[in-house]
């Protein structure tokens, strides 16, 4: 096989600039789906690390009795005076020998008015209301499986005279809003996923247009004694370049979308704060985007020549 | 060098192009292959290209019997057969000079031969000012002989013509057949489909004629038409 | 010109089928572009309804002394006692009054209370916490330009003695929040835009491959005598019913996205519920979509052809 | 009829097709028009067609003037002759029948008109059993006469015909210049490039002679080559 540079060079870029057009849609393509694609990665890591408080399998909290909930009158059934150190140490021993509970936290009023200061920093009339000390104190519980969640939930709840106020199992309200998150998520991989498939249809397309636009040529090239690969090395680079300049084309995208993120993530202080993403994630995620459209274009030109490989 | 044993080749659509063919073409002959529109010379030359592949019998080019010959194989039989084909299939994006010279670059010539010897070809074909010139921009008769100048480009030790004549006028025929002649002295093989009476009474070479695929006549020194030359009937062998 | 429906109908399925792959290439992408665009439209109707409490101009809110911030003995200047009805007919008068207001509105504690239990409906533990009595009543102001915020602001701050505690701007987190969703919104404008052209860039490319792999024969179709028309008239039915197609695919995700968002906001209760859509915004949306993929098929089969028609 | 006015063409590399060219041929006349390869035959057919315009000079076909004639009146031009190329010219994917009924499709012929007369035109040049058949599956001889069945297929004023017997048989040539001659006798213009001095010498009628792009020769009933009949140098006129 004698396949000089200078011909495959000129092949290629033959090609590439009869085609322009679509090479551009080629390349255009493949780099909107995987800046997507990065985007997506990007944000999710965002979210991970904002919802991180409720990863790790945190799905309940055991609020104890506090100044402000405490009702000494009251005809039903609650709580009558503050926890007492005892009553916490007592929960604490509890949890640690229960058998369904893999790990907990222990949240003072300190940490319950540390968290409330961050997440109401914005509103400081409602923050002003709010006395440390009448906070309550409470466990983080992470209980062994997510099913164990009720049987533990059930254990502690109304045990008023152990000074356990309400259990709280992971709230509706941010469990839906994770769910959302994770919904939406899912839409914009899937999003990601179909302009990715489409962005190999693509290239896959305009190989194939190109052998197609060309199989009189092609056969000719055979008829006169050229190999499969003489005629197929110039088409594959073809594809292998799209890839790479569409890959290329996203990665600096993901990582001006990097930028820019943790610029409004610093701006918006606390707001936003857990919302965070590193560099390393950024060129994580920037690799693998070229390496998608590396496999993007040699897929591609590998589907789009097999026709044409069995003539 | 060439040899077709009991060759029957159909089209799907149920043509019989080439009905039980025994045909043998020895080293350096120069062979006339006539017949009426549609009688199968051109699916010959398809067959010894193996663009086709024959539906029975066998085919040898050389040593090689084609139906045992593995598909990467085939470029390198190509690459020893020239082929002048009835509609050129010249390269429309590639100009007269580089139409010449892929066929020298597709054996890896380096450039500097190719440089060298494609002018001395098409210098040969009377096209040396048309070298930059597309495919498109060329007459009937130009588009010939660029593939003519393809054909015997990197020497090829078989060399088939389909037709090279029929959109040149009588003048330049008669140059392309010394050309052809030429080729032949040199220990070439040359096969030519042609319906150029002229040529075949003139040059009274062998002429081998089908009829719907069928061997009707294969006489040494034969005439266009059957003619008072006694016809011998070859079974198979040289005339 | 004779054009019998039958040759165009058969001429457009025979092109569209033999260009099945970039076809569908085509299609897709409109239906992705459209869909994404689509899709940040709904989101930005409801980005719009959830916030609507900050357009209209509402740049400052004035609280007057309540319960809870009044400080009788401080030696600072301080809210003394609680804002009596005179000193809120008061600020009403002045503000009724003030030639920079465009308009305002009066807060009642019910009305902050309300607003308290919309905003923390997840925290149960802070909301028993706060006291509706101790809540400050307020006046949400618009004034009549943004850049007059500034002096109504300094017009009604450290007025304790009229029962004035404090004057919040449009607090810089929030703005800081509807910058960052404007500037997210104006991010998937950008996607959207670009995956629109890049559509309009594939329709163009499938008609004006579609007319280069066929130019030869368009040529000789000339040269038997047919008109630019007779020649046309498939094409553009090709760009036409891709454009169609894929708009119509969008259409159906842009209506089920909003089906799905619609149950998240209702389960969500009242964390997200001022972000609801309406069955009006979806379908006025995919009208719109249907609208601007038959554009793009139309634009890019004219565009497609452009070159031929010169030939 | 037609009418070419002192008309020269060059095309871009400096080529000089068709230098300063009057001929008329008359209503009903049959030319065949002569000369070596490349000396600008084709270039008349292309533009009498306005498929090429001229540098200089004018061309009349019927009573329009072609340089006057604007560009949505071309294909109403071109239906009113019929075109035999070089290169057959068929459409890759249309069958052999599709082929032929498209230039009565563009015209706007009903359906029912189009399924009577294909037929009849496939019989005439022998090919009714291929008419399913697409062009890359015929011979070369019988893609030139589905062109040939295509081109008077709407019964055209005008039929040009280049070298559509430079892939056929004598046979078969002489079974298609038959019909030429027929169409001629309808009132047809016939004007046909060729090469094979077989069918002009025979023929013996009008024959026009170009080289490098100039009329040398116009002759009532001539010969391929200049022979011992007197040449009569027409000056853009009948002969
Ligand atoms: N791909 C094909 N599919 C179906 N039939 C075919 C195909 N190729 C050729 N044929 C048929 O096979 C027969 C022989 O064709 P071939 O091209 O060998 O003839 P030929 O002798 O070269 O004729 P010509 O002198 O006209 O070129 C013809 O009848 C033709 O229609
Ligand atoms: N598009 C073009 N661009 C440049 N030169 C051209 C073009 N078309 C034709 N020519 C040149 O014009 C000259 C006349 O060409 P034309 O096709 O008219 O010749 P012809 O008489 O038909 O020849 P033949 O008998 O070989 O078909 C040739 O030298 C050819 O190379
Ligand atoms: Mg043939
Ligand atoms: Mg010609």
């Amino acid at each position: 096989m004698a396949l000089h540079l200078g011909y495959v060079t000129r092949e290629t870029a033959v090609s590439l600039r009869r085609n322009l057009l679509m090479t551009l849609a080629g390349i255009l393509t493949v780099a909107v789906s995987l800046f997507l694609f990065g985007g997506v990665l990007l944000l999710s890591r965002m979210v991970d690390h904002g919802t991180a408080r409720w990863k790790n399998g945190v799905e309940l909290e055991i609020f104890l009795c506090s100044k402000s909930t405490a009702e000494p009158d009251s005809a039903k059934p609650a709580c009558r005076s503050e926890a007492s150190e005892g009553q916490i140490a007592a929960v604490r021993t509890e949890l640690e020998q229960s058998p369904d509970v893999r790990r907990f936290r222990f949240f003072s009023k300190e940490d319950a008015f540390n968290e409330a200061k961050r997440i109401f920093a914005g509103d400081p009339e409602l923050l002003s209301n709010i006395d440390p000390e009448g906070l309550p104190v409470s466990f983080r519980v992470a209980p062994k499986q997510a099913e164990l969640t009720e049987k533990v939930a059930a254990h502690f709840n109304n045990r008023f005279n152990d000074g356990i106020d309400t259990v709280l199992t992971a709230k509706e309200q941010v469990r839906r809003l994770l769910a959302g998150i994770r919904w939406i998520r899912g839409l914009f991989f899937a999003i990601a996923g179909v302009l990715l498939a489409s962005s190999l249809f693509l290239i896959v397309n305009t190989i194939r247009l190109a052998t197609f636009a060309r199989r009189r040529e092609i056969q000719v090239m055979k008829l006169v004694g050229a190999t499969n690969w003489f005629i197929r090395v110039p088409f594959m680079c073809e594809g292998l370049i799209q890839g790479a300049i569409g890959a290329g084309l996203a990665f600096g995208g993901v990582y001006g979308l990097r930028v820019i993120l943790s610029d409004l993530v610093d701006r918006s202080k606390n707001l936003f704060s857990a919302f965070y993403v590193t560099g390393g994630d950024a060129i994580a995620i920037g690799l693998l985007i070229v390496a998608v459209g590396a496999t993007v274009g040699a897929m591609g030109s590998a589907i789009g020549l097999r026709r044409f490989l069995d003539a | 060098m060439i040899r077709f044993e009991s060759v029957t080749k159909s089209y799907k659509g149920g043509v019989t192009a080439v009905k039980d063919l025994t045909l043998e073409i020895g080293k350096g002959e120069f062979v006339f292959l006539v017949g009426p529109s549609g009688s199968g010379k051109s699916t010959c030359f398809r067959l010894l290209m193996k663009e086709e592949v024959a539906d029975t019998g066998r085919i040898w080019v050389g040593d090689r019997e084609l139906s045992s010959l593995s598909s990467w194989k085939v470029p390198y039989l190509r690459r020893n057969m020239g082929c002048v084909f009835q509609d050129f299939k010249l390269l429309p994006y590639k100009t007269v000079y580089e139409n010449v010279a892929f066929a020298l670059e597709v054996i890896g010539k380096p450039r500097s031969v190719v440089k060298q010897q494609v002018p001395q070809i098409l210098d040969l074909v009377g096209l040396s000012k048309k070298a930059a010139n597309l495919p498109n921009e060329l007459s009937g008769g130009e588009q010939q002989r660029v593939s003519i100048a393809r054909a015997f480009a990197n020497r090829p030790l078989i060399l088939l013509a389909d037709e090279p004549t029929g959109n040149l006028d009588p003048a330049n025929s008669a140059g392309i057949m010394r050309l052809l002649d030429r080729i032949n002295r040199t220990g070439t093989t040359v096969v030519m489909c042609t319906h150029d009476y002229g040529i075949v009474d003139l040059m009274r070479r062998r002429v081998v004629e089908l009829n719907r695929g069928v061997l009707v006549r294969d006489e040494a020194q034969g005439a266009y038409a059957t003619g008072p030359v006694p016809v011998v009937q070859a079974e198979g062998g040289q005339a």
